[in-house]
């Protein structure tokens, strides 16, 4: 098996780092670390598909010359792709911060549970007041 | 483009040059990452974008491709507007500091 | 309930808990505040001398040691996933096709096509420009769209964010939520000084990269690149101009209204010119574009146009993404 | 061509309308509400055109489906669609649904969005549709994973619109969530290719057929759809993957809710479909296990997703929950692995698509008129402030029950009966019997508790509330969808089964 993996080490080390962002997105509970691994990861594991792209400028027209092209447009997309999720999760957590003055998902979350709190407490002190007055 | 032909002996040249700007490029990056100062960081980062510059120019005479060398010119660009980025907002970062200083005392 | 009555009660509720302002001679304060009926009611203040309920103790437990042990837990979970997620990959991939192996199942009929037609057929010389903006265009429309979606959600996420008349007004809740933690460092363009080794580096290389952005753009059937790089090298000018001569600088000729202007348009025209290509080419009509000798600049059909377009989606979509970003508005 | 030509275009043309729709909506003035108004037209013509293809695919010769090449390139070199019938059934199915919704929260919306950002909703919601049916049609796995993508950021955005604190943390864990999602679907996508050497789903078909024949490259092959199915499982908030669907709908405005809710589950658990149909087949999932796997999680998530409902008091958190109850019932129909098992599901679908917006509009409606507030205990007698939202919650909560002559009823029925071709029969007929009992739980003290007020709530002691007609047509709307389903399900079913025959 490990002759198997040398062969396809390019593969193998796109496995493992891909990996690595899978395991920091669920372990991080830092927001913009988990970006930064997770456009790490979106354009390695695109990375799973063999390239090397050589486009001679000579017309000749045949399939030895040249690597596949279908992997170097998805990865393309992929880099598009992730390109946008990043900037939209970044936007997101800009926002989170400025809500939670935070950007640790633990202590945002006791955060919650106070502000429920509080949420819930001024619902009772209506319900009570218009009970009282009614 | 002209294929250039390299000899062996450039080959193994150009491969250990390669070799040494890879490792080199990791001590940059131990630096920019343990970095105490901020600039120490932004030179550690600046750097490593001027090693791989160099490495990528390298690769292209290795394989015998010309267009990784507008690549390169493209990674210039990028790298120096980087910098100035990252100098900027911490200029910008620093003067607010100190204004808030200000209005303290 | 309107917002005077509601901050009022909100206060009187502090008050009576506890929570609120001080008073600045509080420990001469002696006299307790008065147990108003309503809010607690006296069987429930005589449950609190008696011995906790097993329901009370686990909720004690939970809010004392829950999120440790939740967080312990996840953590372990995560870890257990990803190497096993790792592990069974690994596997996969050693099971796979031998990496640069002539016989691989990829290398069938499909790519025997793309590369023995694909220059005469789309016109480009550039096999991954032909295959993304012909053979498989939908995909590539499909990514300028998510591009779009990006840059629109980002656009709705934060610019409007910063005007205070924005947030709706008859919610009930919506002034907890208002907590404004963020102290914002002052926006880029309002430095004072005035950076003249920058400015001259910049007047110096805008128009280089302007030139090479254009250059990647309109060579992208013929060269590797095309209009995604091209945009990205255009957006990094733009980005230069920002810092060097501020924003307002480019605010001049390149605002939101520009911004929206340039990028609907040009996925518009990107949208219509393939939609007609696509629709002629689903229905077997002659579509007319002429697709030009290989190699010179005016060929390969629409790849040029769309290149242009693409480019300059993607060039004013980062730059939008740098100043909302920096800025909080392009 | 056997189908007109019209209807020969009708897949391209109601994803291209959709996008041309968002793309010209920014610039489009945001005064009058034309930007809601401009989405609302072309989600009613979509549907038209979508009729129209049901119609001229059942009164065609045979059972039709039919591939459309998106450019000059035939299969296994450009990208295609194929519409079928079942295709065009969810994809008129969906923009009736969106329509109702986004027509039913007009006000609500209004409400809870600044004018600004409303035209930017409306991109999104365009966006949205548009990707639901790309999802639908697309025949390329490459073209529907970058509609996925669509779909997550415009969902993960349709959740933030409203821009207060939890609606940013719930939004964050969607996406979170999401991303891991689309990283498994890719990771699965590029395995894939490497194994067959096609994207797009016929060849990739035959390829994969090729291998299992030939003992080749197994274990690959399992681990590639394991990895995509979990990947869309987690998108389509199967039971252990759902913790993010609660506070992400939950929290949001209604008609976002409404759609996440009700149609972008589903667009990717009829990915996951298509995926079984047309990409590996019956007898390969059989072969590789996976639909036990999937029946297993089903039933788990019918009865795990009422549990959590019974604990929520917050009336729009325990819809949401219900929808991963909900969820569990298709993968059940799927994790029977058969034809009739698979139409059920996809009846289950459309039923909940059907069902699920009109639950949250009218909760919404209610909400409004207990000041919006959404704990159950703030909303009694709410119903006689509100009648016609009051109506759809009945109306809806009867269908949720599986009360015969609601839409409910259709897909319970038809679930059942598929179940008794299946080895698994006892534990299916168990499983829905249990979960119709949990689904009654919690849904009649809802409904008990918007039916009892006080006296004055009774007799219109109260502030007036002004229905907007729109508001009323789109409940009313929705009320006859509800009953059409449960009183006429038989001929739906039929059409469903002839569109599953020919789906692979």
């Amino acid at each position: 098996m490990i002759a198997k993996l040398l062969i396809n080490h390019y593969e193998a080390v796109a496995v493992i780092l891909s990996g690595i962002g899978l395991a920091n997105l669920l372990l991080q509970r830092n927001l913009i670390k988990v970006y930064l691994f997770l456009a790490a990861k979106g354009w390695v594991s695109e990375r799973a598909a063999p390239i090397l792209l050589k486009d001679g400028s000579e017309w000749v027209m045949d399939v030895d010359k040249y690597v596949n092209p279908i992997p170097a447009g998805l990865v393309l997309t992929g880099i598009v792709v992730s390109v946008s999720v990043t900037a939209f999760a970044l936007a997101l957590t800009l926002r989170f911060y400025e809500k939670y003055g935070s950007l640790n998902i633990d202590s945002a979350l006791s955060q919650m549970t106070k502000e429920q709190e509080i949420l819930e407490a001024e619902a009772a002190l209506k319900v009570d007041i218009g009970d009282n007055i009614s | 483009m002209p294929d250039i032909e390299i000899s062996n002996a450039e080959y193994y040249l150009l491969m250990f040059c390669a070799i040494f700007l890879s490792v080199s490029i990791f001590f940059c990056l131990f630096r920019s990452a343990l970095g105490p100062r901020f600039t120490d960081r932004v030179i550690a980062a600046n750097m490593i974008g001027t090693k791989i510059i160099a490495l990528i120019s390298v690769l292209s005479l290795v394989i015998g491709e010309d267009y990784l060398v507008d690549i390169c010119l493209i990674y210039a660009v990028i790298s120096f507007i980087a910098v100035v980025v990252l100098a900027r907002s911490v200029i910008s970062n620093k003067n607010y500091q100190d204004e808030l200083k200000e209005i303290d005392a | 309930m309107n917002d005077g009555l509601k901050k009022f009660l909100l206060d009187f509720y502090n008050w009576v808990t506890g929570n609120g302002a001080r008073t600045e001679n509080e420990d001469a304060m002696t006299e307790l505040p008065p147990v108003l009926p309503f809010t607690m009611e006296p069987d429930k203040i005589q449950s609190r001398f008696h011995e906790k309920t097993l329901q009370e103790r686990r909720k004690d437990w939970i809010n004392l040691h829950g999120l440790s042990v939740f967080s312990i837990l996840y953590r372990s979970f995560s870890i257990i996933t990803c190497v096993v997620i790792v592990g069974l990959l690994l596997i996969t991939v050693s099971e796979l096709p031998p990496f640069g192996d002539e016989n691989n199942p990829a290398n069938n009929e499909v790519i025997d096509r793309y590369i023995k037609l694909g220059g005469n057929e789309t016109g480009a010389q550039n096999i991954v420009a032909g295959m993304i903006l012909d053979y498989r265009a939908f995909d590539t429309f499909g990514e300028s769209a998510v591009l779009f979606t990006g840059a629109v959600s980002v656009l709705m996420i934060l610019s409007a964010a910063r005007r205070k008349n924005d947030e709706p007004k008859n919610k009930l809740h919506s002034g907890f939520n208002d907590r404004n933690f963020l102290k914002r460092a002052p926006p880029i363009h309002e430095l004072k000084d005035d950076d003249a080794i920058l400015r001259g580096v910049a007047s110096l290389s805008i128009p280089a990269i302007i030139l090479m952005g254009c250059v990647v753009i309109i060579n992208g059937h013929l060269t590797p690149g095309g209009g995604f790089s091209g945009g990205a090298v255009l957006s990094t000018a733009l980005i230069l101009c920002a810092n060097a001569y501020g924003f307002k600088k480019v605010h001049e000729f390149f605002n939101e209204r520009t911004y929206i202007f340039s990028s609907s348009s040009a996925l518009l025209i990107y949208a219509l010119s393939k939609g007609y290509s696509f629709f002629t080419g689903a229905n077997h009509i002659e579509s007319g574009i002429p697709i030009g000798t290989i190699g010179n600049i005016f060929s390969a059909g629409l790849i040029l146009p769309l290149n242009i377009c693409v480019g300059i989606i993607v060039a004013g979509t980062l730059y939008g993404v740098y100043a909302l970003f920096s800025e909080g508005e392009i | 061509m056997t189908v007109k030509t019209l209807a020969y275009n009708i897949p391209f043309i109601s994803i291209f309308l959709m996008m041309i729709a968002a793309i010209i909506t920014p610039v489009l003035p945001k005064r009058h509400r034309i930007p809601e108004k401009l989405s609302c037209i072309c989600l009613f013509i979509v549907a038209v055109l979508s009729g129209y293809l049901i119609y001229a695919l059942d009164t065609a010769n045979g059972d039709i489906a039919f591939n459309f090449p998106v450019g000059h390139y035939p299969a296994p070199w450009g990208n295609e669609l194929r519409a079928g019938l079942l295709e065009a059934v969810l994809a008129f199915c969906y923009s009736i649904a969106m329509l109702l919704s986004l027509t039913g929260n007009f006000q609500s919306t209004a409400e809870d969005i600044p004018e600004r950002r409303r035209s930017f909703y409306c991109v999104l919601m365009n966006l949205l549709a548009a990707s639901l049916l790309a999802l639908t049609y697309a025949n390329d796995i490459f073209t529907s994973y970058v509609f996925i993508e669509i779909n997550t950021i415009a969902a993960c955005s349709i959740v933030a619109v409203k821009n207060s604190a939890s609606t940013i943390r719930a939004a964050l864990r969607y996406l979170i969530m999401s991303l891991v999602g689309s990283g498994l679907v890719l990771i699965s996508i590029c395995l894939l290719y490497d194994l067959t050497g096609h994207l797009l789903m016929q060849p990739m078909h035959t390829k994969i057929i090729e291998l299992v024949k030939n003992g080749k490259y197994i274990f690959p092959l399992t681990v590639s759809l394991a990895l995509i199915t979990a990947g869309l499982a987690i998108k389509s908030a199967l039971y252990p993957f759902s913790f993010w669907l609660p506070d992400a709908h939950g929290s949001s405005t209604n008609a976002s809710s409404a759609v996440l809710s009700g149609l972008v589950l589903k667009g990717h658990i009829f990915l996951i479909i298509k995926l079984f149909l047309r990409v590996f087949g019956l007898d390969v999932i059989e072969a590789l296990r996976m639909d036990k796997v999937i029946f297993i999680l089903g039933v788990t998530a019918m009865i795990m997703g009422s549990v959590h409902a019974l604990k929520q008091l917050n009336i729009k958190r325990m819809i949401a929950w219900s929808s991963v109850a909900q969820v569990g019932y298709i993968f059940l129909g799927l994790g029977l692995n058969s034809v009739e098992g698979i139409s059920a599901a996809c009846l289950h679908i459309i039923v909940h698509a059907c069902v699920k917006p009109m639950l949250f509009t009218s909760a919404g409606g209610l909400s409004a008129a207990a000041d919006h507030l959404k704990s159950l205990h703030d909303l009694l007698g709410t119903f006689y402030i509100n009648k016609w939202a009051g109506l759809g919650f009945v109306a809806g909560a009867c269908s949720m029950m599986g009360i015969p002559g609601f839409a409910g009823f259709a897909s319970k029925i038809s679930l059942t009966m598929a179940s008794f071709d299946s080895p698994l029969i006892i534990w299916s007929l168990a499983a829905l019997a249990l979960s119709s009992v949990l689904n009654a739980l919690y849904y009649v003290p809802a409904m008990i508790a918007i039916l009892t007020g006080t006296d004055e709530k009774i007799h219109g002691v109260h502030e007036k509330i002004i229905i907007p007609l729109s508001f009323k047509i789109s409940i009313g709307m929705f009320i006859a969808l509800n009953f059409y389903l449960g009183l006429r399900f038989v001929p739906l079913l039929r059409l469903i089964m002839r569109g599953v025959n020919i789906f692979g």
